[in-house]
C-alpha cells in the first residue's frame, strides 16, 4: 500500500553570494493518513524549509516527493494549484501571517474564492462559520481586524484557513511556539481532535522537544540540514541513540527539582551551512566523534526496529 | 553611474531636437538669408540624423570636449566650469545651513517630544516646506537688503553676499532635514539598545548623542544627499531672484536660445555631481553603519541597497520559545 | 536587612485609550545571595515590576502610583535622578530578551562594555580595556573578538556580551528578563550554566523574570508566580513544586506544560484568556478562568493567606477558618 | 492627556503670530527715506552737504559702478545679433563719426571728409590713433571695417548701402567710401555701433577669441569679463583725444536682470549709474534724494504685426477694424508707462518724420466690429498674438487681447521661447505678434527696412509700396526725400501691417553726484563723460 | 464547543472609517483638510462668486491697494486681483492633482513591477528612474515645455513626470518589505496567483506611504507650476495662475507690495493645507503613532 507522503533523498540548497546553503541535505521519510511526523531540531537546521519545499512553496533542488502514490516534484502551476486542495500549511507568527487589512471572515472565505467553492452570498458566510465554530473561535469576530485579536486567536484563524479546501494533509511550521503556556495548551489540544475529525496527517515542525513528544507519532531529529535519527515518538525518549538527540534532551530544563543528572553541554557554536565539508555535520561538536565522521557523511541505517540514526559510531556509543 | 550619465544626455537630446525652435535662426538673427543658415546647420553638424548626433556628441564627451556654445562661440566647458562653481558654492551653502538647523531641531523636538517645543518647531517645519523658496527670497530682500539694509540684494562677490541666497533655501531645506530627523530619531528611542544604554546608568545625553544619534544617521544622511541634488536644480530659481551668476541662469538662457550644447553640458554636470554627492553618501555609510562596511570589504562586494537587507531564503528566523 | 524589599508597589500606564493596570499593590523581599523567579504569561506585568525597580518606566505614560522599594536599606524612589545613575549599572544591572537588539549595532563589543566600566568605576582607558576583555574571558568568549561589532556575533555570544556588560561592575542584583528566552536550547543550557557559575563565583543576588518553569527550576530559590499584576503565590522552589497546597493558576501551568517525564495524552489548559489590563474584572482577576470559583471571589480581591513559613497564596479558599 | 492640547493651542498661536508677522510688515509699503548707504565695493556716496557745514573739498570717484539688464554673447561689431552689444562698442571702439543725444552727427575719426562725387566720401581720419595693442589705426584698418561688415550675416544689412569692393585706400590717414548708389544717409549710417573700426592685425590673429578680449581704439579697454556677471573696464591711457579721457580710471558694468534688484544697486549707492530702469520702479526712485531719473524720448518703437502676406484673411479693411479696436492710449500708459504713444511709423527723433493722419483707423469699437461684419470676416478664427518672455509686452499683448474680444474677436495670447518665437518669424509662420523695431543713425530707411525683406515681420503683400521704399533711398534732395519720406509714413500707417503703438523712454538712474550722463535714445550713454563728485577725505 | 451565540456581528468596521477615526484626531489636519475643501469650493463656484472676470481691465483703477470695490487691491491692468485668485485657485489646483496623478499612475506602475519582480526588470526600470532623478526637475519641466510647447496641459505633464521618481521609489520599498511577510507566502500556499496577491494583498498594505507622499505632492506640484511660471513658462496669459502672478508681481513688489504678497500667501495655504492632510494621513494611516 502506498503511503500519503513519501519523500525520498530530498535536498534544497539556496544560492547565496558566497555560495551554496544547503538547507536540506538528503532526507528520506514516509507519512500515513492520520499519523504525525514531528519534525524537530533548532534553529537553522532546515525543517522550515523542509516543510516549504514538501508542500511545493520551494522547488527541491534533488530527490522526489510522492502524494497520494504520484510524483508531485517540482510540479507545473497548474498542478501545484489542484494540490493545494490535498495540502496546506499553519504559520507560526501570528501577527505576520494574516493579511492585517482584511477581515477574520475574508481571510478564512478567500481559499473558497479561489476555488469558487459554495457560491457567493450566504452558504459560503455558512462555511466560514462552520470553520470559525470547528476551530473554537467565536462567529462575532467574523468582521473584525487581525490587530484587534490576541495570539491565540489569531493562530485559530490561520488554522480555519488552512481547513477551508478539507485537506488532507498539513505542514505545521511552529504553530505554537509564539503563544503563551496556557494557550498553547489550547491548540495543541484543538489540533489533535482536528486530526481525528477530519482524519489529517501532520508534518509538526517545532524545536521545541516536550511538545513534539506529546504530539508526534514517529519524530525525526535535524542538525544543520542532516536528519541524524527518526524513530517512534515514545521510543526515540526512552532509548536515544544519536548522540546530538541525547544533548539535545539532556540540555531541556524539567519542572521538577529532582533532576540532579549530569547534563550534557555541548561545546561551541553552530557551523556555517554554506558550503559545509563532507562528513558528520555535528563531528566538530560531538564527543565522540572520531575521523571518519570528518570525512564521509553517515549513512541512514536501521539500527533498531523502525529506529533509523545517521552515525558511524551509533553501536560504539551505545554499547550495541 | 555612466549609464545614467548616457541616459541623462539621450533625455535631453531628445527634449531639445523635439522643441520647434532653429538654433541657426536664433544665432545669425532674422535677417540671414537661408543659405547662410543652412551653411551654418551643415557646419553645426544640426542637419545629421539624431542617431549620428548622439553618437558624436558623446564621442567628443570622452575625449573632454564639450562643444563650443552657439551664442558665445566660447568652449562649453570654460563657459560652466567658469560658472559652476558659484552654484556648488551656494548649494553647498544653503545645504550647510539645511543640515544645521534641520538637525538640531529635529533631535530636540525628539528628545522632547509631546512639549511645546516639539510642536512649534513641527509646525513652522511644515510651513517651512509650505513656502515657495523664490518668494521667501523676495521677502528676504525687502526686510534685510532694503529694509534693514543689512545685505546687499543681489550679485555673489563676498561672505556678505552669500548670507541671503543661501538662508533662502537653505531654511526651506531645514525644515524637510527637521522632519526627517525627528522621525528618524524616534524611530531609534524606541530601540531595546537604547534602554540598555539607560539601564548602563548612561546620563540622559549621552544616550542621545552618543547612541541614538550614530544610529538615527542613516536616514539623515540620505536626505542631506537628496537635498543637495534637488538644490543644485532648484538654484536656478533662487539664481535669478538674487542675481548669482551660476550655471542655473546659464541654463535658462541657453534653453531660450537652444543654445544645444550649453543645455547638454550644464545638465550633465549637474547630473554628474548628483551622482558623485550619491557615491559619496554610500560610501559615507559604510562609515556610519559597521553592517554596511562588512558588506564591502571581505566578502565579494554585495551592493544592498539601503533598506532592503533581504532576508535570506531558508535561514530560520531565531525560533524564540 | 534584606537586600530588597518591595511594598505595595503599584504601577499604570496611562494612554489615551485607558489606564492599563500594569502592576497592582506587589510585595517583594529578596536576601543577599539569594536568586527570585517572578513566572506568568505575557502581560502579568514581570517586566514593569523590573522596569519599577530601575526607574525606568518610560515617563508619559508609565506613572508609578505608590509603594516602597528598599534597596540595601534606601528607598530608590526618594533618590535624585544622578544618585539612581549610580546605581544603575553599577549596583543594580539588567539583562534584557531578545539579544538581537539589545547591543547598539554600530559600536564595537569593547565601546559597549568599557563604558560601563568607566561610568561606575574609576578606571583609566588602558584599565578599562583589560577589565573588559576579562570579563569577555568570563562570559566564555575569546578576548581577540573584542573590537569586533555585535552583528558578527551569533545570538547566545550576543547573549554573552549582554551578560558580561551587566555583570562587568560586580553589581549587587542583576534582573534578567527572559534572558534565554531567545535561544535555543542547547545555547539556553550553555548560557543558564554559565550564569549558576557566575552568580555563585560573584556572590549575585538575581531576579529571574521568565515563563519557562524549567528554567525556574534549575536556577531559583524562591519564586513568585505572577497572574494579571498581582503575585498570587510566593514561595520556596520545594513549596511551588512539591507542596501540596497551590493556588488554582499554579496548578493550571504545570497542567498545561508538555512533560518530558509523564505520559499524557491531553493537556489539561486553562480555558479562557488573560484579562483585560483596562478593566480588571470584580473581585480576584483569575475568577473567570478558575474552576473553583465561587460568589464571594467574584465579589472581594482576597488577601495573601500565609499557609506554611514563607509560602503565601493570594487565593479565598485558604483564608484560615475563624 | 490634557496637556498635549494645551501644547498644540500655544504652538498653533505661536506659528500664527510668526505668519501674520511676515506679511504685516511686507504689506505696508517700503519705507521711502533712504536706505542707509551701506559701503559697498566703492566709496560712500555722501548726502548732500548741509551749508552750516565747514566746505568741504571734492574729488572725482576714480571706480565706477555702472548696472545693466542684458549680458551679450559678443563685443565684436561685426559678430553676434544682441543690441546691449552696441552699448560696449561704444565705449571700447571709435567710429569715423558719432551722434549725440538729440542726433545730430559729429565727427569723431575723421577728420576731414568731403563727398567727390555722389557715391563716393572721401574721408581723412586723425593720425597717431592707436589700437590698444599698440598699432596704429589707419585707413587700412577702416577698409577692413567695412569689407568685413559688409560680409558677415550680422552687420550686412545695416552696412547694405556700402560697396566694400569699391572702397579704396587713397593713403594711409585717407579712404574713398563708395556706396553702392547715391545715398544722403550714408555718413549717418557710419555712426552705426556696426560700423566701428576694428583692428584688422588683432582680429587675423585672435579669430573668434576677439569678441571676448576687443582691440579697439576706444576710451576704455575691456580688463576682465566674468561670464554672467560683469565686465570691468580701465581708461585707455593713451587715448588720442585728451579732453575725451574720462576723468575715472576704472569702471565695472554688472548685468542684474531683476528689474527691482538693478533699482535697489543705485537706491542702495552699489551702482553710480543704472541702464533701463522699468517703470514700476522709476516712481520710487525719483522720489528718493539720493537718485536722479533721467528719462528721454527713446527711438524704438513698439508696434503690433500683423502678417497679411501668409494669412489672407487680414484683408486691409479688416486689418483697419483691427487697428481701430485698439486703444493704444491705454495702451501706452498701461501697459509701457515710460513710453510716449507713437503717431507714426517713425519715431520723433528719427529723420524725416511727421505725425500721421490718424482719422481713417482713429479708436472706435463700434465701428471697427461694424467694419468687420461688412467684410464678412468670420469673427470666430483664432487671433493668436505671440510674444516673447517681457513684462510689458505681456500685459500689452493682453489688454489688446481683451480689446479684441470685447468685440467678439477669439483672440488669445501666446508666451515663446525667442528662440522658438525668431524661427517662426524667419519662416514668416506667425500670424499676429508684438515686437519692437530700433531706428538707427535716425534714418528713416532702418525702420522701413522690414517691409522689403518678405522673410521677416512686416510682410505686406503691397509690392508697389515696397518698390516706392527702395527709391526713396536714393533721393539725394533732402526736401524731395522729406516729402516723399511723409507720403511714405502716411501710406505704411494706413497700410496697418504695422501698427506702432508707443515710443519707449529710455530711463537711467543715477546715483548721487553723476555729473555728465548722457542719456542717449539708443541705450548707448558715453561713459567716459561720467563724473563723480566724492568728498576727498 | 464555542458559544455561537447569535449576536448580530458588529458592522463592517472598513479600514477606512479606522484611518478617519485617528485622522479626526489630529485638530491640524482636519484644519488644513477643511481649508482645501474651502478652496476647491471657490474654484468650482469662481464664476459666482468672483465680483469680476479674471479679465475684466478697467485702466481707470489700476494698482489700488484697497478699496471697498476691489478688496486686495487691483495690478498694472486694473483687474480686480480677489478675482483672479480664486479664478487662479481652478488652474493652480487642477494642476496639483493631475499631476500627481500623472506621476503617481507612471510612477506607481514601475514602483509596483520593478519591486514584485525584481531581476533585471528592477534593474532597467531603477536605472531610468535615477535618470530622471538626475536631471534637476525644474530643467526637465522647462525642456518639456520647450518641447511640447507652454500651456496648461504641458506644464501638468511636465511637472507630473518629474515627480514620477518619488513615487516609484516609495512604493517599490514599501512593496520589497511587504513581499517577505508571511502572509504573502501564506496567499501562494493556498493558491493564490501573481496578480491576486498583488490586488488583495500587497498594494492595500503598501498604499500607506504612497497616500502621504501624494498629498505632499500636490503641495510641491503647486509650487513648481509656480516656479516655472517664475522662469517665464507654464500657464499662458490672460488665464490666471497664481504662480505667474506671483512672477508677474516681482517687478512691482518693492512698492506694491501685495501684488506678490497675495498670491504667494494663497500658494502658501493651499500647499501647507495639504501638507497639514499630508501629516494627519501618516500618522492615522502608520498604526505605530509616532506623533
Amino acid at each position: 500500500m502506498s503511503h500519503l507522503l513519501e519523500v525520498k533523498n530530498l535536498k534544497k540548497y539556496f544560492k547565496t553570494a558566497n555560495g551554496a546553503l544547503h538547507a536540506v541535505d538528503d532526507v528520506t521519510f514516509t507519512l500515513d493518513e492520520n499519523e504525525t511526523l514531528g519534525v524537530v531540531g533548532e534553529s537553522g537546521c532546515g525543517k522550515s524549509t523542509l516543510g516549504r519545499t514538501v508542500l511545493g512553496l520551494h522547488d527541491a533542488t534533488e530527490g522526489e516527493i510522492w502524494f497520494d502514490g504520484e510524483n508531485i516534484t517540482n510540479v507545473s502551476k497548474a498542478k501545484f494549484h489542484e494540490l493545494r486542495k490535498e495540502m496546506q500549511i499553519i504559520f507560526q507568527d501570528p501577527y505576520a501571517s494574516l493579511n492585517p487589512r482584511m477581515t477574520v471572515g475574508d481571510t478564512i472565505a478567500e481559499p473558497l474564492q479561489i476555488y469558487g467553492m459554495f457560491t457567493e452570498g450566504n452558504d459560503r458566510d455558512v462555511r466560514v462559520k462552520e470553520l470559525m465554530d470547528l476551530v473554537g473561535l467565536d462567529q462575532r469576530f467574523i468582521n473584525s481586524y487581525p490587530h484587534e485579536l490576541d495570539g491565540g486567536r489569531r493562530q485559530r484563524i490561520g488554522i480555519a484557513r488552512a481547513l477551508a479546501l478539507e485537506p488532507r494533509f498539513i505542514v505545521c511550521d511552529e504553530p505554537v511556539s509564539a503563544l503563551d503556556v496556557s494557550i498553547q495548551a489550547q491548540i495543541l489540544n484543538l489540533m489533535q481532535d482536528l486530526q481525528e475529525k477530519q482524519n489529517l496527517s501532520y508534518l509538526f515542525i517545532t524545536h521545541n522537544l516536550s511538545v513534539v513528544k506529546h504530539i508526534s507519532d514517529k519524530i525525526m531529529v535535524m542538525y544543520l540540514g542532516q536528519m541524524v535519527e527518526l524513530s517512534d515518538g515514545k521510543e526515540l525518549f526512552v532509548s536515544t541513540l544519536h548522540p546530538y538527540t541525547k544533548a539535545l534532551l539532556s540540555a531541556i530544563p524539567r519542572a521538577s527539582i529532582h533532576q540532579n543528572r549530569q547534563r550534557i553541554i555541548l561545546k561551541g557554536e553552530l557551523t556555517s551551512p554554506i558550503n559545509p565539508k563532507p562528513g558528520c555535520r555535528f563531528a566538530p561538536r560531538c564527543n565522540y566523534a572520531t575521523p571518519a565522521c570528518f570525512e564521509k557523511n553517515p549513512a541512514l541505517e536501521e539500527v533498531l526496529p523502525n529506529h533509523f540514526v545517521a552515525c558511524h559510531n551509533v553501536k560504539e556509543i551505545n554499547g550495541l | 553611474m555612466i549609464p545614467v550619465m548616457l541616459g541623462v544626455v539621450l533625455v535631453i537630446f531628445v527634449m531639445l531636437s523635439l522643441s520647434p525652435g532653429d538654433p541657426a535662426v536664433q544665432m545669425l538673427g532674422p535677417d540671414a538669408t537661408p543659405e547662410q543658415l543652412e551653411e551654418l546647420r551643415d557646419d553645426l553638424g544640426l542637419n545629421d540624423p539624431f542617431l549620428v548626433r548622439y553618437v558624436k556628441y558623446v564621442w567628443n564627451l570622452l575625449h573632454g570636449d564639450l562643444g563650443t556654445s552657439y551664442t558665445t562661440k566660447q568652449p562649453v566647458a570654460k563657459e560652466i566650469f567658469e560658472r559652476f562653481p558659484t552654484t556648488l558654492l551656494f548649494t553647498t551653502l544653503a545645504c550647510i545651513v539645511g543640515a544645521i538647523v534641520g538637525i538640531l531641531f529635529g533631535i530636540v523636538s525628539a528628545v522632547k517630544q509631546y512639549t511645546w517645543f516639539d510642536n512649534v518647531s513641527r509646525v513652522i517645519a511644515l510651513i517651512g516646506i509650505s513656502v515657495p523658496s523664490f518668494w521667501l527670497g523676495l521677502m528676504f530682500i525687502i526686510w534685510f537688503s532694503v529694509g534693514l539694509g543689512w545685505f546687499p540684494s543681489s550679485g555673489f562677490y563676498g561672505p556678505k553676499y552669500w548670507v541671503l541666497p543661501s538662508l533662502t533655501v537653505g531654511l526651506v531645506q531645514a525644515s524637510n532635514v527637521m522632519r526627517q530627523t525627528r522621525s528618524a530619531m524616534l524611530d531609534v528611542v524606541r530601540q531595546d539598545y537604547i534602554r540598555t544604554a539607560r539601564a548602563k546608568g548612561q546620563s540622559e545625553m549621552k544616550v542621545i548623542f552618543s547612541h541614538e544619534l550614530p544610529n538615527a544617521l542613516i536616514p539623515i544622511v540620505t536626505v542631506l544627499g537628496m537635498q543637495f541634488g534637488r538644490g543644485m536644480g532648484g538654484s536656478i530659481i533662487s539664481e535669478q531672484v538674487f542675481a548669482i551668476p551660476g550655471i542655473g541662469m546659464l541654463m535658462t538662457n541657453a534653453i531660450g536660445n537652444l543654445n544645444y550644447p550649453v543645455v547638454q553640458g550644464g545638465v550633465l554636470v549637474i547630473a554628474l555631481s548628483f551622482s558623485i554627492v550619491n557615491l559619496l553618501i554610500d560610501i559615507l555609510y559604510a562609515f556610519i553603519d559597521p553592517r554596511i562596511k562588512s558588506l564591502y570589504s571581505g566578502k565579494k562586494r554585495v551592493r544592498k541597497t539601503k533598506n532592503e537587507f533581504v532576508r535570506e531564503p531558508g535561514k530560520e528566523s531565531a525560533a524564540n520559545g | 536587612m534584606s537586600l530588597l524589599d518591595i511594598k505595595n508597589l503599584t504601577i499604570h500606564y496611562e494612554t489615551d485609550a485607558g489606564c492599563v493596570e500594569a502592576v497592582n499593590d506587589v510585595n517583594l523581599k529578596l536576601e543577599k545571595g539569594e536568586t527570585l523567579g517572578l513566572v506568568g504569561e505575557t502581560g502579568a506585568g514581570k517586566t514593569t515590576i523590573a522596569l519599577g525597580i530601575m526607574r525606568l518606566v518610560p515617563d508619559p505614560p508609565g506613572v508609578i502610583k505608590n509603594g516602597e522599594i528598599f534597596f540595601e536599606g534606601k528607598d530608590l524612589r526618594t533618590l535624585r535622578e544622578k544618585d539612581m545613575r549610580k546605581i544603575r549599572g553599577g549596583r543594580i544591572s539588567m539583562i534584557f530578551q531578545d539579544p538581537m537588539t539589545s547591543l547598539n549595532p554600530v559600536k564595537t563589543v569593547e565601546e559597549q562594555i568599557t563604558e560601563v566600566i568607566r561610568l561606575h568605576q574609576k578606571l583609566s582607558k588602558a584599565e578599562a580595556e583589560r577589565k573588559a576583555c576579562e570579563m569577555l574571558e568570563l562570559v566564555g568568549i575569546n578576548a581577540e573578538r573584542i573590537t569586533d561589532y555585535p552583528h558578527q556575533f551569533s545570538g547566545g555570544m550576543k547573549q554573552r556580551v549582554v551578560i558580561a556588560i551587566a555583570l562587568a561592575c560586580n553589581p549587587e542584583l542583576l534582573i534578567a528578563d527572559e534572558p534565554t528566552t531567545a535561544l535555543d536550547v542547547t545555547i539556553q543550557a550553555q548560557v543558564i550554566e554559565m550564569m549558576i557559575k557566575l552568580k555563585n563565583d560573584l556572590q549575585t543576588s538575581m531576579i529571574l523574570i521568565t515563563h519557562d518553569l524549567g528554567v525556574v527550576a534549575e536556577m531559583c530559590d524562591k519564586v513568585g508566580i505572577m497572574y494579571a499584576g498581582e503575585i498570587v503565590e510566593y514561595g520556596t522552589l520545594e513549596d511551588i513544586f512539591d507542596g501540596e497546597q497551590h493556588h488554582p493558576y499554579t496548578v493550571g501551568l504545570f497542567g498545561a506544560i508538555p512533560n518530558l517525564d509523564v505520559e499524557t495524552d491531553r493537556l489539561t489548559p486553562i480555558e479562557g484568556l488573560m484579562p483585560d489590563p483596562m478593566n480588571l474584572p470584580e473581585g480576584c482577576n483569575f475568577c473567570p478562568r478558575c474552576k473553583y470559583a465561587d460568589e464571594h471571589c467574584k465579589t472581594a480581591n482576597p488577601v495573601s493567606h500565609e499557609v506554611g513559613e514563607g509560602h503565601f497564596i493570594k487565593c479565598h479558599r485558604f483564608a484560615k477558618e475563624g | 492627556m490634557k496637556t498635549t492640547k494645551l501644547n498644540r493651542a500655544v504652538a498653533l498661536l505661536l506659528a500664527m503670530l510668526l505668519v501674520f508677522g511676515m506679511t504685516a510688515c511686507t504689506s505696508k509699503p517700503a519705507t521711502t527715506e533712504p536706505a542707509t548707504t551701506e559701503p559697498s565695493t566703492t566709496e560712500p556716496a555722501t548726502t548732500e552737504p548741509s551749508t552750516t557745514e565747514p566746505e568741504t573739498k571734492y574729488v572725482s570717484k576714480d571706480h565706477l559702478v555702472v548696472v545693466g539688464k542684458t549680458e551679450p554673447a559678443s563685443i565684436d561689431p561685426h559678430n553676434g545679433n544682441m543690441v546691449t552689444q552696441f552699448t560696449i562698442d561704444f565705449q571700447v571702439f571709435d567710429r569715423l563719426f558719432v551722434m549725440d543725444e538729440n542726433s545730430n552727427i559729429t565727427p569723431q575719426l575723421a577728420e576731414t571728409w568731403e563727398w567727390i562725387d555722389d557715391t563716393t566720401l572721401r574721408v581723412k581720419i586723425h593720425e597717431g590713433v592707436k589700437f590698444s595693442n599698440g598699432d596704429d589705426l589707419t585707413a587700412e584698418d577702416v577698409l577692413y571695417t567695412l569689407q568685413r561688415g559688409c560680409e558677415s550675416s550680422y552687420s550686412a544689412a545695416t552696412l547694405d548701402p556700402f560697396d566694400a569692393a569699391a572702397c579704396k585706400v587713397v593713403d594711409p590717414y585717407t579712404i574713398d567710401i563708395v556706396t553702392k548708389q547715391p545715398y544722403p544717409g550714408a555718413i549717418a549710417t557710419l555712426t552705426h555701433g556696426r560700423a566701428s573700426i576694428v583692428c584688422k592685425r588683432a582680429i587675423e590673429e585672435m579669430g573668434d577669441e576677439y569678441s571676448r578680449t576687443p582691440v579697439g581704439s576706444g576710451r576704455l579697454i575691456v580688463d576682465k569679463w566674468t561670464a554672467g556677471d560683469s565686465i570691468e573696464f580701465s581708461r585707455n591711457e593713451n587715448y588720442w583725444n585728451e579732453e575725451a579721457k574720462p576723468t575715472f580710471s576704472k569702471l565695472t558694468l554688472r548685468f542684474v536682470s531683476e528689474n527691482a534688484s538693478r533699482a535697489i544697486e543705485v537706491e542702495t549707492g552699489a551702482a553710480d549709474l543704472a541702464l533701463e530702469i522699468a517703470a514700476t520702479d522709476m516712481t520710487r526712485l525719483d522720489e528718493n534724494p539720493n537718485v536722479t531719473i533721467t528719462a528721454v524720448p527713446g527711438a524704438t518703437l513698439n508696434q503690433l504685426v500683423i502678417n497679411s502676406a501668409n494669412f489672407p484673411y487680414f484683408t486691409p479693411e479688416v486689418r483697419r477694424a483691427l487697428h481701430m479696436a485698439i486703444n493704444t492710449e491705454a495702451i501706452t500708459k498701461t501697459a509701457y508707462v515710460t513710453a510716449d504713444r507713437a503717431d507714426s511709423l517713425l519715431p520723433p527723433s528719427c529723420w524725416g518724420y511727421k505725425a500721421v493722419d490718424e482719422s481713417k483707423t482713429a479708436y472706435d469699437p463700434d465701428g471697427a466690429k461694424a467694419i468687420l461684419a461688412a467684410e464678412g470676416f468670420d469673427m470666430s478664427t483664432p487671433l493668436v498674438i505671440n510674444v516673447a518672455k517681457g513684462n510689458e509686452v505681456g500685459t500689452a499683448a493682453e489688454m489688446i487681447c481683451n480689446m479684441w474680444n470685447a468685440i467678439g474677436l477669439n483672440a488669445s495670447v501666446e508666451i515663446l521661447e525667442n528662440a522658438t518665437l525668431t524661427t517662426n518669424n524667419s519662416k514668416g509662420q506667425t500670424p499676429i505678434c508684438i515686437t519692437t523695431y530700433t531706428c538707427a543713425c535716425g534714418l528713416p530707411e532702418s525702420m522701413f527696412l522690414n517691409f522689403e525683406k518678405t522673410t521677416t515681420y512686416a510682410w505686406t503683400d503691397d509690392m508697389a509700396f515696397v518698390d516706392a521704399l527702395k527709391a526713396a533711398k536714393t533721393i539725394t534732395d533732402d526736401a524731395a526725400r522729406q516729402a516723399e519720406y511723409e507720403r511714405l509714413q502716411q501710406y505704411a500707417w494706413d497700410l496697418n501691417n504695422v501698427i506702432p503703438l508707443c515710443v519707449s523712454q529710455r530711463v537711467y538712474a543715477t546715483g548721487a553726484n553723476v555729473e555728465g550722463l548722457q542719456p542717449s535714445p539708443t541705450n548707448q550713454p558715453d561713459f567716459s563723460l561720467l563724473n563723480v563728485l566724492v568728498e576727498a577725505n | 464547543m464555542a458559544n455561537n451565540t447569535v449576536k448580530a456581528a458588529p458592522k463592517k468596521n472598513s479600514q477606512a472609517k479606522e484611518v478617519w477615526r485617528r485622522f479626526k484626531k489630529n485638530k491640524l489636519a482636519v484644519a488644513g483638510l477643511v481649508i482645501i475643501f474651502i478652496l476647491i469650493i471657490a474654484a468650482i463656484l469662481a464664476p459666482v462668486i468672483a465680483p469680476y472676470g479674471y479679465d475684466d481691465q478697467d485702466y481707470s483703477a489700476t494698482l489700488i491697494r484697497f478699496s471697498k470695490e476691489h478688496l486686495l487691491g487691483t495690478d498694472n491692468l486694473g483687474r480686480d486681483i480677489l478675482s483672479r485668485l480664486l479664478y487662479g485657485s481652478r488652474v493652480s489646483l487642477t494642476i496639483g492633482f493631475i499631476s500627481v496623478g500623472i506621476g503617481l499612475v507612471i510612477g506607481g506602475l514601475v514602483g509596483a513591477i520593478s519591486g514584485y519582480y525584481g531581476g533585471v526588470l528592477d534593474d532597467i526600470l531603477m536605472r531610468i528612474v535615477d535618470i530622471i532623478m538626475a536631471i534637476p526637475s525644474i530643467i526637465l519641466a522647462i525642456s518639456i515645455c520647450a518641447a511640447l510647447g507652454p500651456g496648461l496641459i504641458n506644464t501638468m505633464i511636465a511637472v507630473g513626470i518629474s515627480s514620477i521618481p518619488n513615487y516609484a521609489r516609495i512604493l517599490r520599498s514599501s512593496i520589497l518589505s511587504i513581499k517577505q511577510q508571511e502572509f504573502v507566502e501564506a496567499a501562494t500556499a493556498i493558491g493564490a496567483s501573481d496578480a491576486r496577491i498583488i490586488a488583495k494583498h500587497i498594494i492595500p498594505n503598501s498604499l500607506s506611504g504612497l497616500i502621504v507622499q501624494a498629498s505632499m505632492g500636490v503641495g510641491r506640484a503647486i509650487i513648481s507650476a509656480a516656479s516655472m511660471s517664475f522662469v517665464g513658462l507654464g500657464i499662458q496669459p490672460p488665464n490666471p495662475e497664481w504662480g505667474a502672478m506671483l512672477s508677474f508681481g516681482r517687478t512691482y513688489f518693492r512698492d506694491y507690495g501685495y501684488m506678490v504678497l497675495y498670491p504667494g500667501l494663497f500658494i502658501f495655504i493651499a500647499v501647507l493645507s495639504m501638507n497639514l492632510i499630508g501629516d494627519g494621513l501618516r500618522d492615522a494611516l502608520d498604526p505605530r503613532l509616532k506623533r
